[in-house]
């Protein structure tokens, strides 16, 4: 081991894996044969589109992010051809990439602009998700469906649940007979329910491999190899048996990484957490802070299956169980099968900014249950979903004993207003301040 | 015997192979149009045997002899047949009946048993109504355009142009493609007054060449097929943007039988209709029978 | 309360109401005629209803036309329409007119009162307002003139109130439509607007305020489809209830004298004629007053929303040119938005075995595609 | 002269230049530079490079030229919603819009905005509708303004400000929208063109009407009675052309020259028949019946009339004295309006005011019958036919109806009843036909 390495490290299998099925996602945008609609078929915790022969849906966030990570002269001509439309400061930056290029008319590699056929909703308490469909529409004629992110405060509440489930269950009912109608797709029960299994088993394993993440010293992964795991099967869509043979076999990686005390950073001697990630063409300041030996957890943003652990005040943390209907429930006709895909709760049961509703200090939780020593909140200046509780969680961090620090942007799909150096400047301050210095290779 | 120029012949056929006793599952569908009225009998989902007869004085009594017909001398008759699916205009007069059933949903399904599943656009051209049907690649109607309200430009007109112009219905399609182009179609299908008008053309009257006896059919059926695809373009997308496809067509009814009316709607359509070894007069009866 | 007999026993009515009060009776024949003015004036204004029987009598005046018309004439020359002290016409269709001046011309009493009032098709210029105020100043002159008594502002307040309120009876009935299985169908809901249009309000209001707690006490009815009717005037309710025999139940309508009738109410203002006319105006427009940017359309498809439409029977009387030129902007509409429809023309003759055949193919067509939850309960057998 | 003809006649000296000014006009519509307008309005000539063309001489002229192509211009049509009851013209026209291309082949010459063209007619006053329906363009909407009985003042200012306004809103928007400069003095020229333009149309209508032998016969009338109206040339030449007219007209009723030779019975109709069987005036002229035309067809030089002093004018609306200055853009526009919101001119108003003024047209032309066609839609020009022919026959004059679609549309009209129905006609008042 190099020198001043604490642990072994070791390159990833699973990364090719990660990267092949991307690869996949992307050329399913731009097939002919398929109908492309915009959104995300994930309010019922599994992904019906799939139960279409051939439907793709995706949400404008991956193709936004990847525009920034991978092109940035392309992204800034999108967000420039979405702001001479009305589109200023205040838009998402995934919404001003991936929209700017329908404006422009071509991505990034000059071959035309994948046109949606249809708009579905992906639901979310973010503003900007909700009124994301909204936008293909405008632009051209084509069907659109609206649905909810169901939100109440407080305990689960039977009594406000009855007539929000119905809602719930109607708009993807609605969807469902409506897109079979308008394009002639037959849809599917019984792959639907397959579908439903797959989805159990992803969500397990995700949740295995947030337990081991975060209770492990040294952490076998760090949150810069979660992000190229963590939305197959979610916001980009794969086949579904890839989808689980995928996350089980990252899942057995981890968990032999984490037996055999093969770390993510071979240094490890400080673990801090995020709210979210930088901007996408920015994810160097991960290694940055691996020189000082700190390794980043992630945010209840990447690791989904954190989100489902809750701190009991003996500071154990216990599995929420999951929102789900017996086994054995009867499903003779679509709308029971979408009805076993809804669950029981109306209300998500928490995660990434649904706490800002529900448990505005989750976070801690999080920070807990991943050891962390520290986090890094970056405040941005849009994207109102991904900032709004960024100051008040920092509080409760420090008042939990975290050493917390902000630093300034737009949104993760815009570099405009953040200062790279500065920011390296910044964590060179905050990480000396606690003593840690970078180690000389 | 007077001749009829205006009949379609009356056909039945039974199968000899197919022994009814040993089938689990009898159904039969009854289609009772203003025209003609048919029937179609399936042993376990086989064609066991149909009948395509001439619609009489009274309903009642069609509805009964048209599935005497379809049975033969097999032996079997209407209290043994398990279920039976009634459609068409005089649906009610059949009383043996278990299952009343709309003609559209028929004839779509007919049209998939005679053309195959490819099929996506169904005209059925009846004797007084014309009926454009669009399905989806399973079965499943996805729009309906029935024509006007009255039966003009239908069946039942064809039928009484040729008692008019003494021509057999069998031939009156040929003869009227055998034209060197077609010349302007008749100005109405309201048959009370084509008939006058088509009469005028023989007459060779103030700058106006005589017609033809080809070409004063042709008139006629060019007339008859234009007022059909006022109601098939229905069916169409409303901007030019989206021209339908309507590769897959098939026609069902008696007309489907007239060159003269189905050729020339493939042409303006820029399409050739399926074909298939059934009387395409059987598609509401079949239909009937595997929906009952 | 048995509507339909209310429409059906209107001439009996209007020659009651003319006995108890010795009032007039005002006929008019296009539904955007501002009723307030004349019932100010103590006057019982009455739609001019056409009904299905062979117009023997008018085809020596009028050829052509849709067949409400040709029957309006009809029944004016054969006497049924004596009672009425007086015509009135409001611009519109051109056969309407026909209709009203063909029973001008062939007056059945000397002293037959008629007017014709001057609304712009072109409803959304500034100017427009005006002219309706001018005229509905020259008709409250007329009105004064006709019935010898003056009209006051007080007259046109109680009008306007009482004309206010029914309207708003009708939407609260209407409303009721909006829910799952709702306890009044289109059959029902029509009859109850056509006798409202052929009696005097305040009584209505009375039979109104009686009537909805009943309706709101009923049982919810079965699941049906819900069809929305779009195109020319009706004059009776046969394929409503034709509708309903098959399984259907026409949920909401977008007919001149359906929901256009009532759709929006009088704001009262200091100028009580300019509050009238501004009503008027901005009524859901019907197609000979839908010009410039088209509002019709776009209030299709807010009724087919809110109403929760599966899809629209697009109904057009035969040689009606106007919903006919309308076609293609509804068509449009209901295309964009994917809403299924099935158009045919009728006459006032329904076809019975013509009609339920296309009535019963397109709900069969529906069927599959049907949004109606069938709820909680009905899965898991609880509660 | 062939024989028992009773007078000279002569070849029309100003036919070609008709054509010329209609091919002028046809060009001017498929002209990229200019910004074609769907309606009919007297200031669009006032703009450099505007154009407006009302859909009665696009759908007459397909229907007239061409009915395979009209015939599957209605079927677009009617796949998209106009069935029957739609008027000829406006399923011709924008039946060649749904199709995409004219009867050549090539493309549809597409409109770029919509101005009103006023008129009783309920299909005039939603055709420009349809174009914007189709495609997204400005539109403009104007009323044609009726009241029954003599002329009211206190109704007339509110009309008036409604008619002045719906004219100057229109010139404001094209001026914005398409960036071409209103000229106040072309309109001032326009005016004073149009002016001439009527007298000399209404001085042809008196020569036809008081001169025995006529003139002029219909059909000829029928290739002048558009120019500079529905049919926009330029004015200049439209002034001179009239001009032309009436010069030959005029010649030729001092000298006797007849357009009928044998004319023996003098009728006129209410409409034109199908525009594709314009030969039935001749069949008629066999008889030495001469059609004097209707309403319609003299509405260049406005409704004549009987004045109080017997003598034959036309009816007038109370106007602005001559020399009125004009300095805005509205006080050109309220001139050209003139004083009267109602214009007892505009054609098929009498079915509104004076339902029997055909009569009066009648003994005006000096008419022996009348062939008053009844359409099955097209309701402006159906709607008081058979009233008509009941006062008519009152007044003496042969009257007799046929039934078919609409000029624009010959469904429906079986021409060799129509033959028999005029044979029947002429020789039951004792005429027979002179075939040369």
């Amino acid at each position: 081991m190099s020198n001043g390495q604490i642990w072994e490290t070791r390159p990833l299998e699973f990364w090719n894996k990660a990267k092949e099925l991307r690869a996949g996602w992307q050329k399913s945008i731009e097939s002919k044969e398929k109908v492309v609609g915009q959104g995300n078929t994930f309010d019922l915790s599994f992904d019906w589109q799939a139960a279409f022969p051939a439907l793709t849906i995706i949400e404008d966030n991956p193709v936004g992010a990847m525009m920034q990570n991978k092109n940035e002269p392309y992204a800034r001509k999108a967000r420039l051809a979405s702001e001479i439309r009305g589109w200023g400061r205040e838009i998402c930056g995934y919404q001003g990439n991936c929209w700017g290029g329908q404006f422009l008319g071509y991505i990034e590699d000059g071959t035309p602009w994948p046109r949606r056929k249809f708009v579905v909703p992906m639901p979310c308490v973010c503003d900007q998700h909700a009124k994301r469909g909204q936008q293909a529409r405008d632009f051209e004629n084509m069907p659109q469906w609206m649905s909810d992110r169901l939100m109440y405060f407080g305990d689960y509440d039977a009594e406000r649940e009855v007539p929000m489930m119905e809602h719930k269950v109607y708009c993807n009912f609605r969807q469902v007979n409506d897109i079979e109608r308008i394009f002639g797709q037959r849809f599917d029960e019984e792959e639907c329910i397959k579908l439903m299994e797959a989805g159990k088993e992803t969500r397990e394993y995700s949740k295995e491999i947030a337990y081991i993440m975060a209770r492990t010293i040294p952490t076998p992964i760090s949150v810069k190899d979660m992000y190229s795991v963590y939305t197959i099967g979610g916001l980009t869509k794969v086949d579904p048996a890839a989808t689980v043979a995928f996350w089980k076999m990252v899942r057995d990686e981890i968990k032999w990484r984490a037996d055999n005390q093969i770390a993510a950073v071979g240094n490890e001697r400080f673990r801090w957490i995020e709210a979210h990630p930088p901007s996408w063409h920015y994810m160097k300041y991960y290694r940055y802070m691996e020189d000082y030996g700190a390794v980043c957890m992630g945010s209840q943003y990447s690791n989904g299956g954190a989100n489902n652990y809750f701190m009991l005040p003996d500071g154990t943390f216990e599995l929420r169980t999951d929102n789900t209907y017996p086994d054995d429930m009867p499903l003779e006709t679509r709308e029971d099968v979408l009805r076993k895909g809804a669950g029981i709760h109306a209300r998500p049961t928490g995660g990434f900014k649904t706490d800002e509703y529900v448990y505005r200090d989750k976070i801690v939780q999080f920070a807990k249950f991943n050891q962390a020593d520290g986090a890094l909140l970056a405040i941005w200046r849009h994207g109102v979903g991904c900032t709004l509780t960024r100051k008040e969680q920092a509080m409760y961090l420090r008042d939990a004993g975290l050493s917390v620090m902000h630093y300034e942007g737009s949104q993760p799909g815009d570099r405009t207003d953040l200062d790279e150096k500065r920011l390296l400047d910044q964590l060179d301050t905050w990480m000396q301040s606690l003593g840690l210095r970078k180690s000389q290779k | 015997m007077v001749q009829k120029f205006g009949k379609w012949p009356e056909s039945c056929w039974t199968s000899d192979k197919i022994d009814w006793k040993a089938a689990k599952a009898i159904t039969a569908g009854v289609d009772l149009g203003t025209g003609s009225a048919q029937c179609a009998i399936f042993c376990d989902g086989e064609l066991f045997g149909w009948s395509n007869l001439r619609v009489g004085a009274s309903f009642k009594q069609i509805a009964e002899e048209v599935i005497i017909h379809a049975v033969g001398n097999s032996g079997l008759t209407a209290d043994k047949i398990g279920v039976i699916g009634a459609t068409g205009f005089a649906r009610d007069n059949a009383a043996y009946a278990t299952k009343k059933l709309d003609e559209v949903h028929c004839h779509a399904k007919g049209a998939r048993y005679m053309y195959g599943p490819s099929v996506t656009t169904v005209v059925d051209l009846g004797g007084q109504t014309m009926k454009a049907i669009r399905l989806y690649e399973w079965d499943r109607v996805r729009d309906i355009a029935i024509n006007d309200k009255c039966a003009t430009g239908q069946g039942r007109n064809i039928e009484q142009m040729c008692e008019l112009l003494q021509v057999p219905i069998t031939e009156i399609g040929e003869k009227s493609l055998d034209v060197k182009g077609d010349p302007e179609p008749v100005s109405t299908t309201c048959y009370n007054f084509a008939r006058t008008e088509t009469m005028g053309q023989f007459r060779p009257e103030f700058r106006a060449e005589p017609l033809t006896e080809n070409e004063v059919y042709a008139t006629h059926m060019l007339a008859v097929a234009w007022r059909m695809l006022g109601a098939i373009g229905k069916m169409q997308p409303l901007d030019p943007g989206e021209i339908m496809v309507y590769e897959d067509l098939g026609f069902t009814g008696g007309l489907a039988k007239n060159p003269g009316i189905t050729k020339r709607i493939e042409k303006e359509l820029r399409v050739t209709a399926l074909t298939s070894e059934y009387d395409p007069m059987l598609a509401g009866a079949i239909g009937a029978a595997l929906l009952a | 309360m048995d509507f339909k007999a209310l429409v059906e026993n209107r001439h009996e009515y209007a020659k009651a109401w003319k006995a108890k009060t010795g009032g007039k009776v005002l006929g008019w024949f296009e539904p955007y005629f501002p009723e307030e003015v004349a019932y100010a004036a103590g006057v019982l204004p009455v739609r001019v209803l056409a009904k299905h029987e062979p117009d023997d009598v008018s085809d020596k005046w009028i050829y052509a036309s849709c067949y409400p018309v040709r029957d309006m004439v009809n029944q004016f020359l054969k006497g049924r329409y004596d009672y009425m002290d007086g015509l009135v016409n409001v611009e519109g269709c051109q056969w309407m007119y026909n209709a009203f001046e063909v029973a001008v011309n062939n007056k059945r009493k000397p002293d037959l009162f008629d007017h014709y009032f001057f609304l712009p098709d072109h409803t959304d210029a500034p100017t427009s307002k005006h002219v309706t105020r001018s005229e509905l100043n020259v008709f409250k002159g007329k009105m004064e003139e006709w019935t010898g008594k003056k009209i006051t502002d007080a007259d046109l307040d109680k009008a306007i109130e009482v004309y206010n309120k029914n309207r708003l009876l009708l939407k609260q009935i209407s409303e009721l439509r909006r829910m799952e299985k709702p306890v009044i169908h289109g059959a029902e809901m029509m009859n109850i607007v056509l006798a409202d249009q052929v009696m005097d309000k305040a009584e209505m209001n009375e039979i109104l305020e009686k009537f909805i707690p009943e309706l709101e006490a009923r049982e919810p009815g079965k699941d049906r489809i819900r069809l929305m009717l779009i195109g020319s005037e009706t004059f009776d309710t046969e394929l409503e209830e034709l509708v309903e025999a098959l399984g259907g139940d026409v949920v909401v309508d977008e007919l001149d004298n359906g929901t256009g009738y009532y759709w929006n109410n009088i704001i009262p203002q200091k100028d009580r004629l300019m509050a009238i006319g501004l009503k008027y105006l901005g009524r859901p427009k019907n197609p000979i007053k839908d010009n410039n940017w088209r509002r019709r359309p776009q209030h299709i498809f807010e009724l087919a929303e809110d109403y929760n439409v599966d899809g629209a029977l697009v109904v057009k009387q035969i040689y009606c040119h106007l919903h006919g030129t309308d076609n293609y902007a509804v068509w449009k509409i209901l295309r964009e938005r994917y809403i299924p429809y099935h158009f045919f023309e009728r006459d006032m003759l329904l076809p019975v075995e013509d009609t339920t055949l296309r009535l019963e193919s397109f709900m069969n067509m529906l069927k599959p595609g049907i949004n109606h939850l069938a709820g909680w309960h009905k899965v898991f057998g609880e509660d | 002269m062939a024989t028992k003809q009773l007078w000279e006649t002569r070849p029309l000296e100003f036919w070609n230049k008709a054509k010329e000014l209609r091919a002028g006009w046809q060009k001017s519509i498929e002209s990229v530079e200019n910004v074609v307008g769907q309606g009919n309005c007297m200031w669009a000539s006032a703009f450099p490079a505007v154009t407006v063309i009302e859909d009665n001489p696009v759908g007459a002229m397909m229907q007239n030229k061409n009915e395979p192509y009209a015939r599957k211009a209605r079927l677009a049509s009617e796949i998209r919603g106009w069935g029957r009851e739609i008027c000829g013209y406006q399923g011709n026209c924008w039946g060649g819009q749904f199709l995409g291309y004219i009867e050549d082949g090539t493309p549809w010459p597409r409109r770029r905005m919509v101005v009103p063209m006023p008129c009783v007619c309920d299909q005039h006053a939603k055709r420009g509708q349809q174009a914007r329906d189709f495609e997204n363009m400005p539109q403009w909407m104007a009323d044609m303004v009726i009241y029954p009985g003599p002329f009211d003042e206190e109704r007339n200012e509110a009309l008036l400000e409604h008619k002045i306004y719906c004219s100057l809103r229109p010139i404001n928007d094209v001026e914005r929208i398409f960036g071409q400069r209103f000229s106040e003095d072309r309109m001032k020229e326009i005016m004073e063109g149009n002016k001439l333009v009527r007298e000399y149309a209404k001085e042809i209508t008196y020569l036809m009407a008081q001169t025995i032998p006529s003139p002029l016969s219909v059909k000829d009338l029928y290739s002048v009675y558009t120019i500079g109206g529905l049919t926009k040339v330029d004015p200049e030449a439209t002034v001179a052309f009239w001009k032309m007219v009436r010069d030959e007209v005029k010649w030729r009723a001092d000298n006797h020259i007849a357009a009928v030779g044998n004319e023996r019975f003098r009728w006129i109709e209410a409409h034109p028949p199908s525009w594709h069987y314009m030969k039935y005036y001749r069949y008629m002229e066999e008889y030495g019946a001469i059609c004097l035309g209707s309403q319609y067809a003299h509405m260049m030089g406005g409704a004549p009339e009987f004045k109080p002093d017997g003598s034959i004018g036309v009816r007038e609306n109370s106007q602005y004295p001559d020399g009125t200055e004009m300095s805005t853009r509205e006080d050109i526009i309220r001139v050209s309006q003139g004083k009267e919101a109602r214009s007892l001119n505009a054609f098929k108003i009498d079915e509104y005011i004076r339902r029997d003024a055909i009569v009066e047209f009648a003994k005006i032309m000096q008419a022996d019958g009348a062939l008053l066609a009844i359409w099955r839609h097209g309701v402006g020009c159906t709607l008081t036919r058979k009233e008509q022919g009941m006062y008519l026959k009152e007044a003496g004059v042969n009257v007799m109806h046929y039934e078919g679609s609409q000029p624009g549309d010959r469904t429906d009209l079986d021409e060799k009843r129509l033959l028999d129905q005029l044979d029947t006609w002429m020789q039951g008042l004792g005429f027979r036909r002179q075939v040369n």
